[in-house]
């Protein structure tokens, strides 16, 4: 599905992401993690074109995503969510979806009235939507005004709503409690049941370990190690890079975007 | 007129230095914004109050009139602070619009007091170095402007010291970079930012009096024009970047004295908007900013 | 009376001006360009009704257009910039436009008159309205009609998707781009709906006053337009009508009572205003009031700020 | 507390009460100025009213305005703020119209009477015309041509191309060692621009003067004939400008006998300070009519020292002496604009008494009517410094003047014509 080929991002001198090779399939959660600063935040604004990429390639089902901005990837079929929750705060929470809404294929509206349109139909599935993200009830909240836990699944939400194939996730448990952590679980199996592919940023291995069917290791902007949960706990390279050389933080720019 | 190369070379001499006078102003507004990320834009006006209490003093009091550069500045510091206290320190931090419009109505505010005490009437100002005027070979040079310029490097130094080697910079920057963060840190902000304005009064008074100095009258009409230039200034240099506002002051001073010399003075202000908007499009962060999509 | 429709002319007038400024506002943009696009609907309307003797619906609509065309072409290098240097761009737009005018001159005989835009000296005698026999609740009649379509169309926005774009954009633009919005369309939409706005207003300024100069379209006015939405809150358009109201009819013609003082309260009472008010005279808090007074069910926490 | 506001409340309604019954005793003639009072401007609108102020206050004295039936009444005034902009003169002068206001006065700055003008009716008895219906007469808006805007609109300021005419005549016949011209002008002030690049010029190549860089085309003796060459080949700057090196320069380069600053006392001050500066000496330096005020003396007494303007006001008679005095006790100064508000007030007076005014508030509109036909009927009227005569197919004045030279910081009189 997702294919990144010898792409590199350099910022000034520091090589954020260089010559990454990686290879996501059809259906799958991949897990990518790293140590801070190892490019995986820039990998995930590299593949929605917050970046340009300095070189390499990046193929979604085989079509360039090189030249596309970053909207046009989202109708490519990429979504994402963000490191730091980065929801519309003073709208409220149906109405952040509504933004980023497209309409399943075959029932699109037309170009006016899914501008200037209200659009009642698509309340419904909206809610139907908020129902599955456990936010059914808050649908005429302003997003600024809920919880932590619930600003993680409407943002969650708000990546489903343009229906896409590919999802990336920037460390969506980051100050989750372990019962929250538990629902994302559960919430990215079921994503994978609706047939969509997962790219998984996270640091909190519990769930990185428990929901992903393979996970590559970044280090310095490449990947140094790939493949099932069990052999990436195993591989000594990957606890060397996590516990060895804990000084070797290169490259504080490139999560500049999260921060 | 026929113009030769010593035209040219005359106005860009005679641009660069009262360039200076717009250096120090980018100073100051560059100064708060690098501080605060908010744009005061009564710095301008109340920079001429300073200069206008300097006045105001040594014609009521009988002191020598070189006192107004000390009198200037100092109360262009207070007005600094009760700007900051009227307009900044009460509004919500993570809105950029509510402080704007507040300094909107300060600068307002302080115009139409000068106006009110003045009657508008442009007002005679003592001059920084009066006879000044020196010939180096076929050229005439402006004694008191090689002063300015002379003040507005001796201020970028003391502002970069503050900045970079006292207790208060570190302060001020951390302030600046992460603000919640510097007060968890313990950095008092409020009390940080609050210096921050008093140092910008401080030096926008000190501009400000060298600027009346420079053109020997003082007059409310000018601050809005050099509201525009500080700005112009400010983000040509680069937001937040001292070295940027001074190269820029001087940039802008000589660039608009050329298009004055060779299209005249209608056509002059065009090609300097032209080109701050050229900057604009093709090197957003100024000469010397740095990124500031960060946030 | 007559002053009273006078001044409703200017409120009509200013709130025009104030709800283009409001648009960008919506997308996060803070424009003082909003006097450029002012100046362009106003010399191009009166340049139409005085030197070409058109009809004014034909000369407005004309100037609106040239002012929105102005603005989409500056759309583009505008989406480039931020912030503060936004601001500053837009100064730097007006301000070309301004002395574009102010070097323009264009003198052509009508009726045995010198009539049209003569450079410093102005463009004197837009007299369309006097010459024509409208009334002054004509022109009342007229700018309101105007004002009252694009608060009503504004209005209609924020209850359809667009306006929940427009207003995603002023959030969080980098977000909406990720949520699939194409950020180039809908900021230049935005100025170029801004720039249509002023145009008519421009246009409409310029037959109210008969008369326009370049000093007409300082820096000055540009940042009464954009004071007009941030002062009023930009969480409603009545906020932007409210703070005319409250700027061109309370503390300009309201306060004349205060003489030579009324300049100097007019700049405490903004200080004052956004201290009290930061999220503008009608903010979240200020509709679900009207709403319960009203006796409507105000949606619940929804207008919570 | 309570208390104290009662018997406030009270001692207002008793005096008000009091006044109304003393008012309704004589009938009051109601007449209205404005200016600026706020704004860079404001000197023009507080110098208009403390004039306007002593002006009543002595038609008063003198035992009012004789109406129609014989009685007397007395004048009374009020001065708006129009803050230099066109909007708010406009709405002052329809707050105006919409009182039973006979005549206004004002406003102070071109650019607002440009546009105020405008609003009213162009021709009398045209009835398609809506434009408003009252008698404006004029005191310090000075560009030129304004008053034919309206037929309602008179002005009673200084006409300059006659000023300048004989400036020229004099200076050519005292300093005939003068003889080339060279200058410039704040090009964004509609009033020094077209005075400057029509006026002033012209009447010195009229009186045989030449521009200093060499001919210029299409530039006559003709009012407003090659101004475009004029203000190409003068050194230039803008009214809020700060910098003048490059102009000054260009001053020295054209070697010009006599050197014209034609601009208002901000930039008349920068600019003569950075002439000093650069040691520019010319044999004369001739100004602009509205830098002959008290301002130029605030800015720059030193440099100024020398500079001849024509001006249609010098406390050189008594009468004029007087206004100057009555203006300073009213916390203003007696300028060449002010002081005309003094003659305008005498000259309604005039006019009322001429054509006969009941002061029935429901015959405003008639009484207006009449006030415009009188003022429309003058040819000439005693001024302050002697008879102005007036050019009614333009609305304008013929206003006498003087010379007046900077000296040892105040204005002397070099010349005087009348």
């Amino acid at each position: 599905m997702l294919r990144l080929s010898n792409l590199s991002k350099y910022f000034g001198g520091v090589r954020a992401v260089d010559a990454l090779e990686l290879n996501v399939k059809t259906g799958e959660i991949f897990g990518l993690i790293g140590p801070n600063g190892s490019g995986k935040s820039t990998t995930v604004n590299l593949v929605c074109g917050i970046f340009g990429p300095t070189s390499g390639s990046i193929e979604l089902d085989g079509v360039d995503l090189k030249r596309q901005a970053p909207h046009q990837r989202i109708d490519a079929g990429v979504s994402r969510t963000f490191q730091n929750i980065r929801l519309f705060d003073d709208l409220t929470v149906w109405q952040n979806l509504w933004v980023a809404w497209r309409d399943a294929p075959g029932q699109e509206h037309s170009w006016f009235s899914n501008w200037f349109g209200r659009s009642l139909s698509r309340r419904h599935e909206i809610q139907k939507l908020l129902e599955f993200s456990g936010l059914g009830d808050k649908s005429n909240n302003l997003a600024g005004n809920l919880a932590f836990g619930e600003q993680r699944r409407l943002e969650l939400a708000r990546a489903m709503a343009s229906k896409p194939k590919l999802i990336l996730l920037d460390e969506p448990a980051a100050g989750m409690s372990s019962a929250e952590v538990t629902d994302l679980r559960q919430r990215i199996l079921t994503m994978k049941e609706m047939g969509i592919t997962v790219l998984l940023i996270e640091h909190v291995m519990e769930l990185v370990m428990n929901v992903s069917d393979r996970i590559g290791v970044l280090n310095f902007g490449t990947l140094i190690a790939e493949g099932l949960p069990e052999e990436i706990q195993n591989n000594p390279l990957v606890q060397k890079a996590y516990f060895g050389s804990s000084e070797n933080t290169s490259g504080g720019d490139t999560n500049a975007i999260d921060q | 007129m026929n113009i030769d190369h010593i035209d040219v070379i005359q106005a860009l001499i005679d641009g660069i230095l009262y360039g200076s006078t717009y250096a120090l102003l980018g100073l100051g507004f560059t100064l708060i914004f690098g501080a605060m990320h908010k744009l005061n834009i009564a710095y301008a006006a109340s920079s001429i109050a300073g200069a206008y209490v300097g006045l105001a003093s040594i014609s009521v009091m009988a002191i020598p009139p070189i006192l107004v550069f000390f009198i200037g500045p100092l109360s262009a510091g207070a007005i600094g602070l009760v700007i900051y206290f009227a307009c900044f320190r009460y509004m919500p931090t993570g809105n950029q619009l509510a402080p704007l419009m507040a300094s909107i109505g300060a600068l307002f505010f302080v115009d139409e007091i000068i106006i009110h005490e003045t009657s508008g009437s442009p007002l005679s100002f003592p001059a920084l170095l009066p006879d000044s005027y020196f010939f180096l070979g076929q050229f005439g040079i402006r004694g008191d402007l090689v002063m300015v310029m002379f003040f507005s490097f001796v201020l970028m130094g003391i502002v970069m010291f503050l900045l970079y080697r006292t207790k208060l910079g570190l302060a001020t920057r951390a302030t600046s970079q992460q603000s919640v963060a510097a007060l968890l840190c313990g950095i008092p902000t409020h009390r940080t930012n609050a210096t921050t304005f008093v140092l910008a009064g401080i030096l926008g008074g000190f501009a400000g009096c060298l600027i009346a100095a420079a053109v020997g009258v003082l007059s409310p009409l000018i601050t809005l024009p050099l509201t525009i230039k500080g700005l112009i200034v400010t983000v040509i240099g680069g937001l937040g970047s001292i070295r940027g506002a001074i190269i820029a002051g001087f940039l802008i001073g000589s660039f608009e004295n050329i298009f004055l010399l060779v299209r005249g003075v209608n056509e002059r202000d065009i090609y300097v908007f032209l080109l701050l908007f050229v900057f604009l499009v093709f090197r957003p962060n100024g000469l010397f900013g740095t990124a500031i999509d960060r946030d | 009376m007559l002053y009273f429709l006078g001044i409703f002319q200017t409120i009509g007038v200013h709130t025009l001006l104030g709800l283009s400024a409001y648009v960008l506002l919506l997308t996060g943009q803070l424009s003082l360009g909003q006097v450029g696009f002012f100046a362009i609907g106003a010399y191009v309307s009166g340049i139409l009704t005085v030197l070409f003797s058109w009809h004014i619906f034909a000369a407005l609509a004309v100037g609106a257009l040239v002012a929105g065309f102005f603005a989409f072409l500056i759309g583009f290098p505008a989406l480039r910039v931020k912030g503060l240097m936004l601001v500053v761009a837009t100064i730097a737009f007006s301000e070309i436009v301004r002395l574009f005018f102010f070097n323009l001159s264009w003198r052509v005989e009508v009726n045995g008159f010198d009539v049209g835009p003569d450079s410093t000296q102005g463009f004197r005698e837009i007299r369309y309205f006097a010459a024509n026999g409208w009334e002054q609740t004509h022109v009342v009649a007229l700018i309101w009609s105007f004002v009252i379509l694009v608060m009503f169309l504004l209005w209609w926005l924020d209850r359809v998707r667009a306006g929940a774009v427009l207003r995603a954009v002023g959030e969080d633009d980098l977000a909406a781009q990720s949520s699939g919005v194409n950020l180039t369309m809908v900021k230049v939409a935005a100025m170029t709906a801004g720039g249509v706005i002023a145009g008519i207003g421009g246009g409409l300024f310029a037959h109210s006053t008969t008369y326009v100069d370049h000093h007409t379209f300082t820096i000055l006015l540009a940042t009464f337009a954009v004071s007009y939405p941030i002062l009023g809150g930009h969480k409603n358009v009545f906020g932007t009508l409210l703070a005319v109201i409250f700027i061109q009819g309370f503390v300009i013609e309201g306060l004349r009572f205060m003489g030579d003082y009324r300049n100097i309260v007019f700049g405490l009472l903004i200080i004052l205003a956004m201290n009290l008010r930061p999220q503008g005279l009608v903010d979240g808090h200020f509709i679900s009031d009207i709403k319960k007074k009203l006796g409507g069910k105000p949606k619940k926490d929804s207008a919570d700020a | 507390m309570d208390y104290n506001l009662k018997s406030i409340a009270t001692c207002v309604a008793t005096v008000a009460i009091m006044a109304a019954g003393a008012a309704s005793a004589e009938s009051v003639i109601n007449i209205a100025g404005w200016g600026a009072q706020s704004g860079p401007l404001r000197s023009f609108g507080v110098n208009s009213n403390a004039v306007i102020q002593a002006a009543v206050k002595r038609v008063n004295e003198e035992g009012g305005i004789r109406l129609a039936d014989g009685t007397m009444a007395t004048l009374a005034y009020e001065y708006h703020d129009s803050a230099c902009n066109a909007e708010q003169a406009i709405a002052v002068a329809r707050r105006v119209a919409s009182s039973d206001v006979l005549v206004g006065i004002g406003p102070t700055c071109s650019g607002a009477a440009a546009a105020m003008f405008g609003v009213f009716q162009k021709q009398v008895d045209d009835a398609s015309d809506t434009g408003l219906q009252l008698p404006i007469l004029t005191d310090t808006a000075v560009r030129n041509g304004l008053a034919k805007i309206s037929q309602w609109t008179f002005r009673n300021t200084p006409n300059e191309p006659a000023m300048y005419d004989n400036l020229w005549e004099w200076i050519a016949t005292n300093q005939p060692d003068l003889k080339t011209i060279y200058g410039g002008t704040e090009t964004d002030q509609g009033h020094s621009n077209g005075t400057y690049s029509k006026v002033i010029v012209q009447a010195a190549i009229r009186h045989g003067f030449t521009w200093a860089p060499g001919d210029l085309e299409g530039l006559t003796g003709d009012i407003a004939s090659g101004f475009e060459a004029v203000l190409d080949s003068s050194a230039n700057w803008l009214q809020a400008d700060t910098n003048f090196a490059v102009q000054a320069r260009a001053f020295r380069k054209s070697g010009a006998d006599v050197l014209i600053v034609s601009s208002h006392p901000f930039t008349t001050c920068g600019m003569l300070k950075e002439m000093s500066r650069q040691r520019i000496e010319p044999g004369l330096i001739v100004g602009l009519t509205s830098s002959s005020s008290a301002e130029v003396m605030k800015g720059c007494p030193d440099e100024a020292e020398g500079m001849i303007i024509p001006t249609s006001f010098a406390p050189i008679t008594d009468a004029a002496a007087e206004v100057a005095a009555l203006a300073n006790e009213n916390g203003g100064d007696a300028d060449l604009h002010s002081a005309a508000a003094w003659e305008n007030v005498m000259i309604i007076k005039q006019v009322i008494e001429a054509v006969g005014i009941t002061g029935d508030a429901s015959m405003v509109a008639q009484e207006r009517r009449a006030i415009r036909d009188g003022l429309e009927a003058l040819t000439e009227t005693e001024g302050l410094l002697g008879t102005i005569t007036r050019n009614q197919a333009e609305g304008e004045a013929l206003k006498p003047y003087v010379f007046v030279q900077a000296q040892a910081g105040g204005w002397v009189v070099v010349h005087d014509p009348r």
